[in-house]
């Protein structure tokens, strides 16, 4: 008897191993910031900050925190050697243009056809999209992290969204606590499994048709 | 060179008037011309529209309230076009009730817009919003096989930007992150106002390394605590 | 009997009386970039170089030339103290945004109805519209700088235009070498006249409906 | 930060294959990569798309060889994208004898096509070239009142550009007039080479004066006399 117990850490570690040294990444906020602190020594990809930076380094020491250097959350960073400063229409001519690798992004329904509604509950809470539109359309490819299941037990990853979209068919990969998906010709193609999930009790919980690749395997992330 | 006037932030302020669009620079207040914001707070001109990226931070329980914040606060925007207010409950909740329209644009293509509305440009094609509620009520063009948005240009009657740097023909130099949305503005506003923390002669600042030329600056006010 | 004598040197003298301090300024290659000289010293205007700079100054001595400044005909240049540099997406930016107060640029035909023809002669030359297109396109005062005649002894000032046009309906104002023009409502309106020209004389010699202003004035330039 | 190969200028020209859109900074030679456009003329490689500001000065009188006028010279184009052929009467020649195919394009309709290739852009609207020969062919809208031409982004297979200097990961900073297309063409090509007069390390370059981020860039090759 399997029992989900969410675990976001296991979220952020497995997308931190997606990229290759020189890879272009932007990360959303909240759960996708946290991907940073997973990326192995031996890989060095530039994060892109969409408020105008390139080189997004830590967070700077208490007492050390600048006024004018934030990240998109608005909380105090740091900018790492060889890094760089520029307005926002820079910022999303670099994301529109395609010069991001990998975009990771936070959902509140993600699809099978690859769409992504995250911005807005109509009637609930409607923050605005920020940057997201212009990341999910522009960056090469997109990344959705997500907890497998919402508060209630139903599942994120749908076969429909519902809720107003974000972008139409632009998500590549969905890394959720249960594991590494695919999205691709309207299915979700698993391509790793998290302990103590077995690939049948995921298509079981998912929302929408898994397909579980011949080379599925098991993460060794714990 | 042309010497631009140094004004008070009072004085700054007052070049706004009621019914204007007024463009603000800052990212959640990161950028934010603090000093001409507190003053056009004190004056209270209202029926505003305003173009910023965000409704900055008002968040009561921490005591934190940046950019633009207090003018939302005092209801003097019967309008807001930004890309985010997730971070100013009081945006969200003027907008469930009525008292004020917020148009929510896509970042990029709000900054693409103001870009476009400094330099001629009378739309521009973007793939951004394709098949989302962005989409309503633009004309959807396709070029070879892809499908775009045509978006228009966002100008404005007066721009309130944050430089950290000008000499005295109001070149400007910015800082870190505190650039953002500030340089578009000063191209797309009949009137720019440049809040400063330090002023030098002209000659100081490389030509090379010039952010803003001169040529869109109309007025410099110093920042609190800035330095002639 | 008036005798005609070509004049370049009164075009570029009245121009330069046009403008007043703080005045953003893009003088073209030839004639126009001679009205810098002339300029009075108590008007301080801001000349632009579409090849990417604000501020440009006076010829460099020689021996001082940097290959890495030059003005729009790739000659040696130099840069007033407050000018800057931008790239060329910025440049015409600026330009087509209608920073430019007004441009001045060299003229094979004008019209009555303010179109110009300054870059092509089919079959003949064809050295291509560089950034006068958008310069006249964008800039808020068009200013067409030219010798009244052809060599032919053909006015230059048309009725209509037969060259392929650089711009459609943007020339405000006309300088040649027997007057100063404003373009309006399919009409020259002769400002100022050079001596020892008459109206009337202009009015025989224009290939088009000239219009003497109520305050028309013989030019204290000689 | 990743650092970038630094190789020589004949390893750069061998990365331009038969028949690629190549991109090529400077204005009137002003700002070219000069080590790379020789050993390109070197290399020979031909049926070549050219876009370029102008084809440079071929004056033969006066002994003045600029920019990438030695390779029209090597008729290594097959068509030239630029907004200026005047101060080159070859290219002149070999349009008007069908050799060459000829484009041209208005500079800042031109400068605003890389960009948009760059950006993301799929097409922008310009009343440059609205009522003239420019116009044929083209998408005219017209938005409230004005008419504007719709001009489609272009980019290419690799960008020939010039710096001042570079970091060793690749952030360029221009000097003065010689920036003009290059940091244009440096986003809009899928290999981008820059030419460069000095290189220093990673870190040496302030981050708030960086004209191109390092990300664009693939490969440095020193310019002639240039120092590392």
């Amino acid at each position: 008897m399997i029992e989900y117990v969410e675990n976001k850490d296991i979220i952020a570690r497995r997308i931190a191993r997606i990229f290759k040294t020189g890879d272009v990444v932007n990360l959303g906020i909240g759960l996708p910031t946290y991907v940073a602190n997973f990326i192995p020594d031996d890989v060095t990809v530039i994060l892109q900050s969409e408020n105008g930076m390139m080189g997004l380094g830590p967070a700077p020491k208490k007492g050390e925190e600048d006024k004018d250097l934030t990240n998109a959350g608005a909380v105090p960073a740091t900018v790492l050697p060889g890094g760089c400063f520029f307005d926002s229409a820079t910022s999303f001519a670099i994301i529109r243009g395609g010069h991001v690798d990998y975009t990771v992004l936070g959902v509140l329904e993600v699809d099978q056809d690859g769409n992504l509604a995250n911005y807005k509950i109509p009637g609930k809470m409607v923050p605005g999209m920020g940057g997201a539109m212009d990341l999910v359309a522009g960056s090469r490819i997109v990344i959705a992290a997500t907890t497998h299941f919402e508060k209630s037990g139903a599942s994120k990853l749908k076969r429909h969204c519902t809720l107003p979209l974000t972008a139409a068919n632009e998500v590549n990969l969905i890394v959720t606590d249960l594991g590494y998906f695919e999205v691709m010709g309207g299915k979700y193609y698993l391509l790793e499994w998290f302990k103590p999930y077995t690939p049948e009790w995921i298509k079981e919980h998912t929302d929408g048709d898994v397909v579980v690749m011949s080379n599925c395997q098991c993460s060794d992330i714990e | 060179m042309v010497i631009k006037p140094v004004i008070g932030a009072d004085a700054a302020a007052a070049l706004v008037k009621k019914g204007m669009v007024v463009h603000v620079g800052g990212f959640l207040g990161c950028g934010s011309p603090d000093a001409v914001i507190a003053a056009l707070a004190k004056a209270g001109t209202g029926s505003l529209t305003l173009v910023c990226n965000d409704t900055a931070i008002l968040d009561a329980k921490n005591a934190r309230v940046t950019g633009v914040a207090p003018l939302v606060a005092n209801k003097q925007f019967e309008r807001v076009i930004v890309s985010h207010i997730g971070t100013n409950g009081e945006t969200q909740r003027q907008m469930n009730s009525g008292e004020t329209v917020v148009d929510l644009v896509p970042q990029g293509t709000l900054a693409e817009r103001v870009r476009a509305a400094g330099a001629g440009i009378g739309g521009f094609l973007t793939p951004t919003g394709v098949g989302t509620e962005v989409e309503e009520g633009k004309q959807v063009l396709t070029i070879g096989n892809k499908v775009f948005l045509l978006e228009l240009p966002l100008g404005g009657d007066i721009a309130l930007i944050k430089a950290k740097r000008a000499d005295k023909a109001g070149n400007l130099q910015y800082a870190k992150t505190a650039r953002n949305f500030n340089p578009l503005m000063a191209t797309a506003c009949a009137i720019v106002v440049a809040e400063v923390e330090e002023i030098v002669e002209v000659g100081e600042i490389d030509p090379d390394e010039v952010h803003t030329p001169s040529i869109f600056v109309d007025y410099l006010v110093m920042a609190q605590g800035g330095k002639a």
